[in-house]
């Protein structure tokens, strides 16, 4: 308690404010390098690769769910660089990423394969075991419902001395959810070494950011907690790329959470059950249009010679290849039988699923 | 009259009560220039402007608790929860403070407040967009709740919904959505609530049903008569308050019955009605009452969804077994 | 072997599988310094220290979702909610997510979790501290629910439930915490889940009970006993998975049954037990199996308190009667 | 979204930060006035006298409580500052006081009757029947259970041009709840005319504030909502009165709402079921045992002159008197009926309840 005489204000307008660092950027909406490139020529041309990776994928199954050959899903179009310059932040060995459901391209640089990412599409539950020892928990659809278990693995692994750190990505919507609250509250107070990435892309649905929060950023949250909380241009892999990479040594080193805001835009469509034309201005998705993050990229590399044209063409050409040889190899994965999931509810099925499994299997038999 | 779906049977009930009461607040995520992920508010925003049709923040406890206070403040909340499943996010706004205005206060305050949710499965929808846990709000002391199966049913039952004092939860069947179409009155009527409907009369076996399931049970009664059997279908409409005697009587006649729901079967509302029925009809049973559930699995991704649900099928299959008994 | 009470058998199965293994962490509000607010975990913090022993914030979501990422990172959690009826505040987390790991992750993850919590009424506790709504739990594919009555079991069902490579939630009679004493033995053991217990034989009526209840259905038995009538009690001990062969043969045997327990009775567990036993045992039963239950009504304060709750009385009303039906 | 080029910083640590008011206090420890009086000294009297009502029949009810009298009650000594102060900034005609259950003395000032309260300790059901059109909600045992509804009644008043503003008051525990967040975002986006105050009583049970949360102070919380957060002195009456004040004038003008963090010290016990001594350090005890706010608030009315101390005598024996009367008349109140709250839990009782309703009846009559 601050011991000093003091009157109330007389006007409480503004008395309180937050102190925030200003937007992270390095490069600007023409692909300008406007700090020192904060990785190698390499790993910002792979970083390019797989954000169009995740971009030419969500452009495929877009087209296939509209030829009514997949579910319903989320594309992460104009996102690409929020989620793939958080993910190369991390080490895929001793790191896990938190998904939501709009961040393949991150879960793609973090190892998720692509054939998985297919069959999550078409509703198969094997997309939902993420393979091998990859750290990486299963996609989320209950907005924020992952960030009280992330917090719990990040304050596990602090526990067990593990040097992993956890990201834990969520949106702009996701902010309102007292599982975001309670999540972050108790990272701050564990210290946590967890990295909250909040893709700020300007709508909930329908729902503008702000009926979704007063608040001026998303960033400033964190002080609710205790933690740093930072904006950084979200469609500039270089910034989301060097702030997470603060936040992840910031963990890593035992001083806590840290809240990362990633300001960028839904280019697409929320769902493909959705129609942004009943709700979203134009020129605001033209606006964005201009600063798609994949072209700014683009640019960049052509700028800064790193690669030429023709390069660009040919990496476009491989991952074509490699979308065409992925889903090839989903069509093939046989459709899953339900014993899988009745065998999965718990380690030892109960008598009363095992009699439900049997009248399934009788009733598949005749 | 006109023909229409649930959806829109919803929709015009919306209106129309907006019309005739402006006391009527209209929220929820997405319910505003949108019109609702469905379109069931579709029209409200325009027609009723922003201060009575209102987006909200991503907060289904917010939702449900400011529905109190803005009770207590004079207005009629209709509430909407884009998915049931959600609807567990705030918990404890619903059966804890909501269900219990009244009661807590020890009747100085009341909650006139409606919450509709569409749910239940069938529409290849994503993990826990498809949850059917109306059971988890049937024990809850103090809320009523509504679960109409065709479009006639959902705009009367949703208008006695709205103008009943107390606080309802109100169902609306996912599946059915659009694709049940039936005639709805053009103007204002209601349905009473706590009132179950013969949706198809019997004499062998009472089949009983809400929601999504009626279509099932129907089909299931179709297949049946043409075995010879002869099935009266109860469309339960209300399972809080339950109407005890419909059921009581449908079964005294075939003294045999069968439930069926969606939800996984333990400790879904199927047990409540079976244990009913067996309290109010025991002697008049030749046979237990068989439920129709699905398994005590969550609900599955959208390849296994159909294998998941009760279907017509099984349903035949527990009417033959029980009068086989 | 010692006389214990139901919360000291629980301090015993918490330290002692502390010490035996030390993946285990104890945490929730108030469990650590102050050993709780019951003083189930006292002692703890003293022994094992403050990373295995952790008073968190009070958010009930947060300590079942932080508890499942836990367990994914190799440790077994071992959570408390202080009184069950807050668990409403963290629903989602339960349901939604705990009960699902195994299977939203299609087998990759587990959660080795228990969750205690107290629960239930006729502590004069305030408002919403002794709801009992185990159904909610019970309705949720992936939870295991426990509920022991006896000190005996209060320990052997812990230490079974923290050892389940799934999630369970423990629930412990809060009127039989400090009541209820019984001997217990020193050493490790476990009494398995899924296994209900005959705690006392008899012919003429099976009377159903679980946590709390099963005292008042003993002193019910012994009322009808001076009557003449014979009742054997089960203890159900584990709601989920339900031991239907013990239900089964034993209302085979008797031919009547009644089901008792504190909740409301609509869409209570007792619905479902009914429904199970006229399921599994229709051609025995003489009788409809009758539920004593509370009214649907919220949990009263404290001067109503006596009148809510089942009371030995009304059990034995609902014995006598189903023995002239 | 700033402009400006800017690399990510190299050390996270306190990059944002809160810029808050200094703790609001006009009284110091001796009762020394050290700003001007924020209201009149009959008023000042008036709040004392208040305060004291408070403290003494928490001191009464603990003891009756002792006796087997009474059931588990949550004593509020220690803070009747903060919600005496609190309550005295509303106009009782127009305003809503939404209690948790630790600010009896506060909800007295506003109009509740000291015969209810003590038939709430009791256990009687007509405690919660807030009486007449008294503008106060029922206590709440779910910890901040009764926040997003004083969000929807402030939107609600708003809505209808009613000039009446709502006072919402919890504990620090309760800002770790999802409850806490998603009303306090609510409120601001709605620009609700509500004050939320926060009794920063030191504990949670037996949880410390830096268990419960890192933020540095629980005022800095209403930066994450875009509305000012400010801490007062919360043994002073003074500053908790002139701060909830300004909040209230700022919500009546339609500027939304403000958090009001009061900062004390349970001085008793959390409840009668606790017991302190197995948590609580003796020298943090001493020190707040100090800073009582009514001995500071007696050491202001004498060195004012405001009164003597005989003035004081006779108020203890006023207040002593009118509690007598009042727990005389708490002791006629004849036991509720069971049919009491069955008739409360719909208007129109169901079917079912009407049978249990009936069995009650018969067990009663024989
Ligand atoms: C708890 C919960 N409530 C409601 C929904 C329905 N819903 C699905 S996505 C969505 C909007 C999410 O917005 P945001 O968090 O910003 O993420 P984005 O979709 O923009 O990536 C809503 C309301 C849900 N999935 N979970
Ligand atoms: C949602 C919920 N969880 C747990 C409890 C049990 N409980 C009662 S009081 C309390 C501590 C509250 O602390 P605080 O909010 O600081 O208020 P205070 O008691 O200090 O006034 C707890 C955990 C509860 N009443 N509600
Ligand atoms: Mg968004
Ligand atoms: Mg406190």
């Amino acid at each position: 308690m601050k011991e000093a005489a003091r009157a109330a204000p007389a006007n409480l307008d503004g008395v309180s404010s937050a102190s925030m660092p200003p937007l992270v950027r390095y490069l600007d909406q023409d692909g300008e390098l406007l700090e020192d490139q904060p990785m190698s020529d390499e790993m910002a041309l792979e970083g390019y690769r797989v954000m169009l990776r995740g971009r030419r994928f969500d452009e495929r199954c877009v087209s296939l769910q509209r030829q009514g050959r997949m579910v319903t899903l989320a594309p992460g179009i104009g996102q690409e660089a929020a989620t793939v310059g958080a993910a190369m932040a991390l080490d895929s060995d001793t790191d896990w990423f938190v998904p939501q459901y709009r961040e393949l391209a991150g879960q793609l640089w973090h190892g998720y394969p692509l054939k998985l990412a297919f069959l999550w599409h078409v509703g198969h539950p094997i997309a939902f075991q993420v393979p091998g020892d990859l750290k990486m928990l299963p996609f989320q659809a209950a907005i924020a419902g992952q960030l009280p278990q992330a917090v719990g693995l990040a304050w596990g692994l602090r526990l067990k001395r593990d040097s992993g750190v956890v990201l834990a990505v969520f949106g702009d919507g996701g902010t309102s959810q007292g599982d975001f609250h309670e999540a972050a509250n108790l990272a701050g107070v564990m210290k946590a070494p967890v990295i909250f990435l909040c893709q700020n892309n300007g709508w909930a649905i329908s729902t503008t950011i702000e009926q979704q929060t007063a608040s001026e950023t998303l960033a400033q949250k964190a002080i609710a907690y205790g933690f740093p909380g930072i904006q950084c241009d979200g469609n500039d892999l270089f910034a989301v790329y060097a702030t997470v990479r603060e936040a992840v040594a910031r963990a890593r080193d035992g001083k806590g959470p840290t809240l990362v805001e990633a300001v960028t835009y839904r280019l697409g469509l929320h769902t493909t059950a959705d129609d942004p034309s009943r709700y979203e201005p134009r020129e605001m998705h033209e606006l964005w249009v201009d600063r798609d993050p994949l072209r700014r990229m683009q640019r960049h590399l052509i700028s800064r010679e790193i690669v030429d044209r023709a390069a660009l063409d040919r990496i476009e050409d491989e991952v074509k290849e490699e979308l065409r040889v992925a889903w090839d190899e989903a069509q093939k994965e046989p459709a899953p039988d339900p014993s899988f999931y009745f065998a999965q509810v718990h380690r030892d099925t109960s008598p009363r699923l095992r009699r439900d499994l049997e009248r399934f299997d009788r009733n598949r038999r005749g | 009259m006109a023909e229409r779906t649930v959806v829109e049977a919803v929709n015009d009930a919306l209106t129309l009560e907006m019309a005739r009461d402006d006391r009527v607040l209209v929220f929820g995520e997405d319910v505003g220039v949108t019109g609702g992920v469905f379109r069931a508010t579709e029209g409200l925003f325009t027609k009723y402007g922003k201060e009575r049709v209102i987006d909200t923040p991503l907060s289904e406890g917010v939702i449900a608790g400011a529905a109190i206070g803005l009770a207590i403040a004079g207005w009629v909340p209709v509430a909407e929860i884009q998915f049931l499943g959600f609807a567990h996010n705030g918990f404890n706004q619903f059966v804890d403070q909501l269900a219990r205005v009244r009661y807590r206060s020890a009747g100085r305050f009341s909650a006139q407040v409606t919450v509709r949710a569409p749910y239940g499965g069938g529409v290849r929808a994503p993990e826990l967009h498809s949850d059917g846990f109306e059971a988890h709000f049937a024990h809850a002391p103090g809320l009523k709740v509504v679960a109409p199966s065709t479009p006639h049913d959902a705009k009367g039952l949703l208008l006695a919904s709205i103008r009943d004092p107390d606080p309802v939860l109100y169902l609306e069947p996912l599946r059915g959505y659009r694709q049940v179409k039936g005639d709805v009155p053009d103007g204002d009527y209601v349905v009473e609530l706590g009132k179950a409907r013969i949706a198809r009369e019997g004499t062998d076996v009472t089949l009983v049903a809400w929601s999504a399931a009626v279509q099932v049970a129907l089909q299931a009664a179709d297949d049946a008569q043409a075995q010879g059997i002869s099935v009266e279908v109860i469309d339960l409409r209300t399972l809080v308050p339950l109407d005890v005697g419909t059921l009581t009587s449908s079964v005294t006649k075939t003294g045999r019955a069968v439930v069926v729901h969606e939800a996984p079967l333990t400790a879904g509302f199927g047990a409540e009605v079976v244990a009913t029925i067996q309290e109010e009809a025991f002697f008049s049973l030749q046979a237990p009452v068989r439920r129709v559930a699905s398994p005590d699995v969550p609900y599955p991704v959208q390849m296994l969804e159909e294998q998941y649900l009760p279907n017509a099928e099984r349903v035949l299959q527990a009417i033959i077994a029980t009068t086989r008994d």
